[in-house]
């Protein structure tokens, strides 16, 4: 097997000296961690491996020899390498060398109790970022429940284990070559720890920045939101009194109250006029809308022919049912205004509550649309005086089983499959007779329908807008991503090499963005739609009722 | 060392073979087809124009030609960006892992890279590719759970629709710095039918 | 079959057997080759004259529905007044109901086991739904198209036409569907009518013409076939003579139509079975001839 | 066939991989072909023409010829896989319209179809089954691209009602070009010929085999307290269930002591409980559902007497299956089946239930009464019937002929389309003929057969399957891992 030896780039320029570091004899490779220079007195750095070791649990130990010929090649030099091989006894013992022109390099390593003294092994040399490799984690984190557990015999496989040995033995860097310790070191922050204090603040106060920053995000939205009601409101009320004050002396029968919407919405034709509050300015909108709409359809709409009878006595249900439903919202108008401006503080809670209340409004307001189209799907028993007929839900089911006595057939529920049957002959005279019925009057009820299943379906896709927003909000990773923006190397996916020279370069490759996202996407507690498009189809085909963000066992009661 | 070889991709195109020894343990192979060529490019840029001056010419909304000259700009964009590939690498380095560059034309370079400790084989597979059944190299990676199972098939050398040059028989080179072994799929049990 | 020399092929007989080893080759082909080959054996022999009896039936229907679409476009017109025809149906009912009992001596009623009371019920059911609806039928296709309505009614009278129960056993017939299509058109039909009364008194003949007198043409052509020639044709030739104050044209051609069913066909028929080849063998699937469904009642 | 002529830079290494050109190989050895098997119908689909095309093809591959099966993708099984001994299934992603079979355009399979031939150089399409649209297809593009055709028809058909005379004439169509044709029966190759409008020269008999070894008898496990008749079939019309609900009560009234096993599954399963339900047979009816292939015999073997109700048949496995467990055969008297056992062994009925029960009588008699051979008896008989080795054997030999047939040219096959399926049938398909052949001259044009890569042949003279991979093959079985992209 070949002998792999990591070696950090920051040592490459080292004095000469030893090679300090991790072997793991598993996949024979040699990580080297720092380099301890001349002179050093053995006992000493025994000593200091030995600190290290039982602070960080790895099994640090002198690898070999390095070797920087910066002037001519001192011979003896050499041989004393040599013979520190039998202080430091390894095994493997890896004699690294670099020459002057920083090109050429030669690594041995030398297995001294083999008999055959030629136990050379081929040494692939790949150099690493120290710094980087000790911040940044490797993807998928498989290494991570042990270093937690603190078990002290990585099981990490592979290049993890690189990263783990880099990373557990931070004790080593904590010195550097202003120190005046017994044994002189040379690692990334050799050059000064210091200088390197205030990068690593930073880096280590970049999470809780990112962190800050989001939810600061969040709170300033919802106070901004907060701020816009109160201030609206306000002038709300200023300009209320300002019209007040204008109408009073023109006329001065109309006593100055809220209360008198209440005498205008008596009058049949007109909408009341008076005060317009901003709940009730849309609402009264959208039905003026929808009246535009009903009358639209009680005439020939798109020049479809409708059955008259029917579609006059279908447009007045409904449209006696907006009216009956802007009176309502004209009582209770004060009410909700209040309650709605109490709300709206929950906005302080975050950006995702916010939203929240804001898609339960949306459906409190547009409760009208939805009951035009639970009566116009199936017969709802919601009010005494119920539309006329089963409309669609009813219709189709009907159509359907007339359908089958007008074949002959008949539906056996035992086993749940068409039989044929014979009828009698006044089941099948009145069977297609009700059918005739039925088909003629199919068009105008499906139209109904139509209109207002559309109405519904916009209603319910703004819903489910502000549901998916709510929930990417929820389970967006911000950290993460922050920190694959501003550290990209933090999140190492897959490490490269770049075969520029002989000696391997060994460079991080940052997580992709979708894969941050995935891997750290939280467990969301957005419940998905349970029905697929088809089934959608053809449930609104059948007349059948949608609630696309409700549980299917809500739905039984 | 070096040396490069040509050959045939399944659709008939030139595609070159190089070969680079760093050390004994450290190889490359890359496998490069040819550039855009410029009479292509021009081909088809005039037939979506002349195509929009035609539509042009029937509706008579310079909006067409504005659309077309758009649409051509994104498409050979998203084309050389995306789906053009140039060349793809392969740096196999013994007992650490293998690395695969796909570079695009626009020059994105996408790379991956496997560790040997993933890796459990490296295989022939065929496949229905299309209305094609072709030959493909691809690499097994071990299931983390079970150690028997594999977790994911990594296809080696798709230059876009050309998957592997497995020209006139010969194993491709590729394979020599592994043991070639055509991967023959199981049945699996088939209902229970002892066979 | 296999390379067995044989020495005396001559005196080995093919046996057309597959679990012994014979000395011929696989693709072999014995005089004995189709000699279970036997055809036409279920061909039938027709009389012309049974033919055509039979063939009535169809002419009948065919009768029924001109005789509706007559008595409509004389509604329609103005110039048959309801009353009347609301007369002329109900003393007909009556007659052909007495008839209907009086042919086989009460013995289709107690095979069936109906009682008078239940047919006294349907009448009424029938009566009180018509009149009940009829309001709303006439408001019904208001905004139909007449075209609509006549292409409607005429794909639903052929529709009632080709599933009409003539006797033949196929797959096709369905005398539920033929009678409901018939209703259905003729609802249709009635809804063009000028009052809800007209209207009424339209389905209510349209029952009786498409589901009562079928009943007691079946019965008749059972009982007295003599009597059913007659009564068919003086149906025929009273369709005939309705459609001729309507339209010469028609007349001379729904003639020509019901002689080429009731003549020209069964000469075909007869002609063509000479033609017939029909193959049987043992390869054919075997038919059960019993009735299997004792075994369930 | 496609024909290569540059060979590739630097020789081939390995024998395994080295181009094979139809010309060196028909020169090296004669009697091996190249085969492909082409049907709708193969496992995990279960039925008589699935395990035909097994079992004859481990024959074939054992005798020395390369097969490969083309068969369409059930469900997650798709792409290539190779089954015992190497042989090499292609399941193709087409669309299956009805009962398991594919849809034709008769145009949409041409390219895969072409790429697999070429691929793997065959020189013999061997369709199956004459329901399978596949089969058709195959057969319709061989002919096209001019390789030798052999078809095997499975099923009978009459002749009365018009959805099989339109079928007929489909048949003579595809058949009215095809080399040769194999029946599995007599009655099988009679009714071809009247079908197609063949010459019986060119249509062989070949019977179906049992794998005797499967089939043994074992007496310990049926009780002799009581007679049990098994019945093995799905439970569908054509079978005759409705015959079986009708002999069911009839024979449990009469004989305390008898007991009813069914095995199968089909629509009509609700009338055989409806009867249960209705006279109480609770305890002596057992429905025992679907049943795997290799659970027939346990369940055969529980039994004195197999009773098979078909209504139509060309070749009824079951019975033999049945004789060689050493069960006594009570059968119909339809299609085949007085052809496939001996008269001392079954015995036949007409299809009513008053007759079969006499037949179930007369076998429940001869069991009282001590007169039926003993299962071991029995089982040695039938095993020398049907073997597949036979079955292989004599179909090699309809190759050997085939393959020294001329492929008729297209001239030729326009004319015989033309004069021998009636002049509207003859000239329309005579024109889809110029279609494919069109069609495929533009396939040539894409992608040359040159440039299309041969296959590795895991069977056959040069297959790699044997040689290479005895050790793998039991690793991967043990692992049982399956997969392809």
């Amino acid at each position: 097997m070949v002998l792999k030896a990591f070696f950090p780039t920051c040592c490459v320029s080292a004095d000469s000296g030893l090679l300090v570091g991790r072997w793991v004899p598993e996949q024979s490779s040699a990580v080297v961690l720092a380099v301890v220079h001349f002179p050093f007195i053995p006992v000493q750095v025994k000593e200091l491996l030995a600190q290290v070791q039982q602070v960080s649990r790895v099994g640090v130990t002198v690898l070999g020899t390095w070797c920087h010929h910066r002037q001519e090649p001192q011979e003896s030099l050499g041989h004393f390498l040599e013979g520190l091989g039998a202080i430091f006894s390894h095994e493997p013992w890896l004699q690294l060398c670099r020459e002057r022109d920083s090109k050429s390099w030669t690594c041995k390593a030398t297995r001294r109790q083999t008999p055959t003294a030629a136990g050379e092994d081929q040494v692939l040399l790949i150099f690493y970022d120290q710094r980087k490799v000790l911040l940044s984690q490797l993807h998928p984190p498989a290494a991570l429940p042990d270093r937690q557990a603190g078990d002290a015999t990585p099981s990490a496989r592979g290049l993890a284990v690189v990263f783990d040995t880099v990373a557990r033995s931070e004790t080593l860097f904590r010195s550097d070559r202003f120190d005046e310790g017994p044994v002189r070191l040379s690692h990334w922050q050799s050059e000064g720890v210091e200088a390197s204090i205030l990068v690593e603040l930073l880096t280590r106060a970049s999470g809780p920045v990112c962190l800050l920053l989001s939810w600061l995000l969040s709170l300033l939205s919802a106070v901004g939101s907060c701020w816009s009601r109160l201030r609206r409101h306000r002038g709300e009320q200023v300009c209320f009194w300002n019209r007040l004050k204008a109408v009073d002396p023109s006329s001065s029968h109309v006593p100055p109250k809220v209360g008198t919407g209440l005498s205008g919405s008596r009058s049949e034709r007109s909408v009341p006029q008076l005060p317009r509050r901003p709940v009730e300015k849309p609402v009264r909108h959208v039905a003026e809308e929808l009246q535009h709409l009903l009358q639209w359809l009680m005439g020939a709409p798109a020049g479809l022919k409708m059955n008259r009878a029917l579609d006059q006595v279908l447009g007045r249900f409904f449209l006696y049912h907006i009216h009956l439903w802007i009176s309502y919202v004209h009582l209770t108008s004060p009410f909700i205004e209040r309650i709605l401006w109490h709300v709206g503080f929950s906005a302080c809670l975050g950006l995702t509550v916010a939203m929240s209340v804001l898609s339960d409004i949306i459906a409190l307001l547009t409760f009208h649309i939805y009951c035009f189209y639970v009566y116009g799907a199936r017969c709802a028993v919601l009010r005494a005086g119920g539309p006329p007929g089963g409309l669609y839900c009813l219709k189709i089911c009907g159509l359907s089983s007339l359908w089958r006595l007008f074949r002959g057939k008949k539906w056996n529920v035992l086993r749940q499959r068409v039989d044929s049957c014979s009828y009698d002959l006044d089941q099948l005279f009145i069977g297609t007779l009700l059918f005739t019925i039925l088909v003629f009057l199919l068009p105008t009820t499906a139209l109904y329908y139509l209109v207002f299943t559309l109405l519904r379906l916009l209603v319910v896709a703004v819903q489910g807008l502000i549901h998916l927003l709510v929930d990417v909000i929820n389970s967006l990773p911000l950290y993460s991503l922050g920190l694959r923006l501003c550290r990209p190397y933090r999140l190492a996916g897959s490490l490269p090499r770049r075969p520029a020279d002989p000696p391997l370069s060994f460079q991080m490759q940052p997580l992709p963005y979708s894969r941050v996202v995935r891997v750290y996407r939280l467990p969301s507690c957005g419940c998905h739609p349970q029905h697929s498009w088809g089934s959608l189809c053809r449930k609104l085909f059948s007349g059948e009722l949608i609630y696309p963000w409700r549980q299917r066992a809500d739905k039984q009661d | 060392m070096e040396d490069e070889q040509s050959f045939s991709d399944i659709c008939g195109g030139r595609l070159a073979l190089q070969r680079r020894y760093y050390s004994p343990s450290c190889r490359e192979f890359c496998l490069s087809c040819p550039r855009l060529s410029l009479r292509s490019l021009t081909a088809v840029t005039c037939s979506v124009w002349l195509a929009a001056y035609g539509l042009f010419t029937l509706c008579e909304n310079s909006m067409v030609l504005s659309a077309a000259i758009f649409i051509t700009l994104v498409g050979l964009l998203g084309y050389l960006h995306f789906v053009k590939i140039d060349q793809e690498t392969l740096l196999i380095i013994d007992s650490l892992g293998i690395q695969m560059t796909s570079s695009y034309a626009s020059g994105k370079e996408s790379t991956t890279f496997i560790e040997m400790s993933k890796v459990k084989d490296i295989v022939i597979n065929e496949a229905i590719y299309m209305q094609k059944v072709i030959y493909y190299l691809c690499i097994l990676l071990k299931d983390p759970v079970e150690p028997q199972g594999v977790s994911q098939v990594v296809p080696v050398f798709q230059v876009s629709t050309e998957p592997l040059p497995f020209p006139q028989c010969n194993p491709p080179p590729v394979l020599s710095a592994f043991p070639p072994r055509l991967f023959f799929s199981r049945g699996g049990n088939l209902c229970g039918q002892s066979m | 079959m296999c390379a067995q020399p044989v020495t005396n092929t001559k005196e080995v007989r093919w046996q057309k057997v597959l679990y012994e080893r014979q000395p011929f080759p696989d693709n072999y082909v014995d005089r004995r080759f189709l000699e279970e080959l036997r055809k036409n054996i279920y061909a039938r022999k027709y009389q012309y004259w049974a033919v055509v009896f039979e063939s009535s039936v169809v002419v009948q229907q065919l009768c029924s529905v001109c005789v509706f679409v007559v008595i409509w476009w004389y509604m329609d017109e103005g110039l048959l007044a309801p009353h009347w025809l609301f007369g002329t149906g109900l003393a007909s009912s009556l007659i052909g109901y007495v008839l209907f009992d009086l042919i086989d001596g009460g013995e289709g009623r107690k095979k069936s086991g109906r009682t008078r009371w239940a047919d006294l019920k349907s009448a009424l059911v029938f009566i009180t739904f018509t009149y009940g609806f009829s309001p709303v039928l006439k408001t019904l296709t208001e905004s139909v198209s007449t075209d609509t309505i006549y292409a409607m009614s005429v794909f639903m009278l052929l529709g009632h036409l080709i599933f009409f129960d003539y006797g033949a056993n196929a797959a096709i017939v369905s005398s539920t569907l033929s009678l409901n299509m018939a209703i259905f058109a003729s609802v249709c039909l009635a809804s063009r009518l000028p009052r809800s009364l007209h209207a009424f008194i339209m389905v209510t003949f349209a029952i009786q013409i498409f589901a009562l007198w079928p009943m007691l043409q079946k019965k008749l052509k059972a009982r007295t076939p003599r009597s059913y020639v007659g009564v068919t044709l003086l149906f025929a030739f009273s369709a005939l003579g309705g459609l001729l104050s309507i339209s010469v044209v028609g007349a001379i051609l729904f003639a020509l139509l019901l002689i080429s069913i009731s003549c020209l066909c069964p000469f075909y028929l007869i002609r063509l079975q000479l033609f017939k080849e029909n193959i049987h063998g043992p390869w054919d699937e075997a038919e059960i001839k019993e009735d299997l469904s004792r075994f369930l009642s | 066939m496609a024909c290569r002529g540059r060979g590739g830079p630097g020789q081939p290494p390995s024998a395994a991989l080295s181009p094979v050109s139809p010309g060196s190989l028909s020169a090296s050895r004669t009697s091996a072909h190249n085969i492909c098997m082409v049907s709708d119908f193969f496992y995990p689909n279960m039925g008589g023409v699935e395990s035909h095309i097994y079992q004859l093809s481990q024959c074939l591959i054992e005798r020395g010829h390369k097969v490969i099966v083309v068969t369409h993708a059930y469900g997650t099984r798709k792409g290539i896989r190779y089954l015992t001994n190497g042989l090499k299934v292609y399941y193709l992603p087409l669309k299956v319209m009805y009962n398991q079979s594919t849809a034709t355009t008769l145009f949409h399979s041409l390219p895969l179809l072409r790429y697999i031939f070429v691929r793997e150089r065959v020189t013999i399409i061997h369709s199956h089954s004459s329901f399978s649209a596949m089969a058709h297809d195959a057969l319709f593009h061989a002919k096209t691209m001019g390789l030798q055709t052999v078809f095997t028809d499975h099923s009978l058909f009459g002749f009365a009602d018009v959805s099989s005379v339109l079928t007929n004439k489909l048949l003579t169509v595809s058949l009215c070009d095809t080399n040769h044709i194999i029946c599995v029966s007599f009655t099988s190759k009679e009714n071809t010929v009247l079908r197609a409008a063949l010459n019986p020269e060119i249509v062989s008999v070949i019977p179906n085999a049992v794998d005797p070894t499967d089939f043994t008898p074992d007496p310990f496990r049926r009780h002799d307290s009581i007679i049990t008749v098994i019945v093995v079939s799905r439970l569908v019309y054509r079978k005759g269930t409705d015959l079986l609900s009708g002999i069911i009560p009839e024979l449990c009234q009469k004989y305390p002591d008898l007991h009813f096993i069914i095995g199968g599954e089909g629509p009509k399963r609700i009338i055989l409980e409806e009867v249960r339900e209705r006279y109480q047979l609770h305890d002596r009816v057992r429905l025992l559902g679907a049943l795997e292939h290799k659970d027939v015999r346990n369940v055969l073997v529980q039994g004195h007497i197999f009773l098979n109700t078909s209504l139509t048949e060309a070749f009824c496995m079951a019975i033999v299956e049945a004789a060689s467990c050493g069960l006594q055969v009570v059968s119909t008297r339809v299609g085949g089946i007085p052809e496939v056992l001996p008269e001392s062994l079954i015995i036949l009925c007409e299809p009513s239930v008053k007759s079969l029960c006499e037949g179930l009588e007369k076998a429940i008699f001869q069991l009282r009464s001590g007169m039926l051979p003993a299962p071991e008896d029995i089982h040695n008989i039938v095993k020398t019937f049907y073997t597949w080795r036979n079955v292989a054997e004599r179909t090699e030999k309809v190759y050997d002929r085939v393959a020294e047939e001329a492929v008729l040219p297209m001239d030729q096959r326009l004319d015989r389309l033309i004069s021998h399926c009636g002049p509207v049938t003859g000239y329309i398909f005579a024109l889809l003929a110029v279609f494919n052949f069109l069609f495929l001259v533009l396939l040539r044009w894409i992608i040359p057969d040159s440039i299309i890569d041969v296959a590795v042949d895991a069977t056959g003279p040069r297959g790699t399957w044997t040689h290479q991979h005895p050790h793998s093959e039991d690793k991967v079985e043990d692992s049982g891992k399956c997969k392809t992209r």
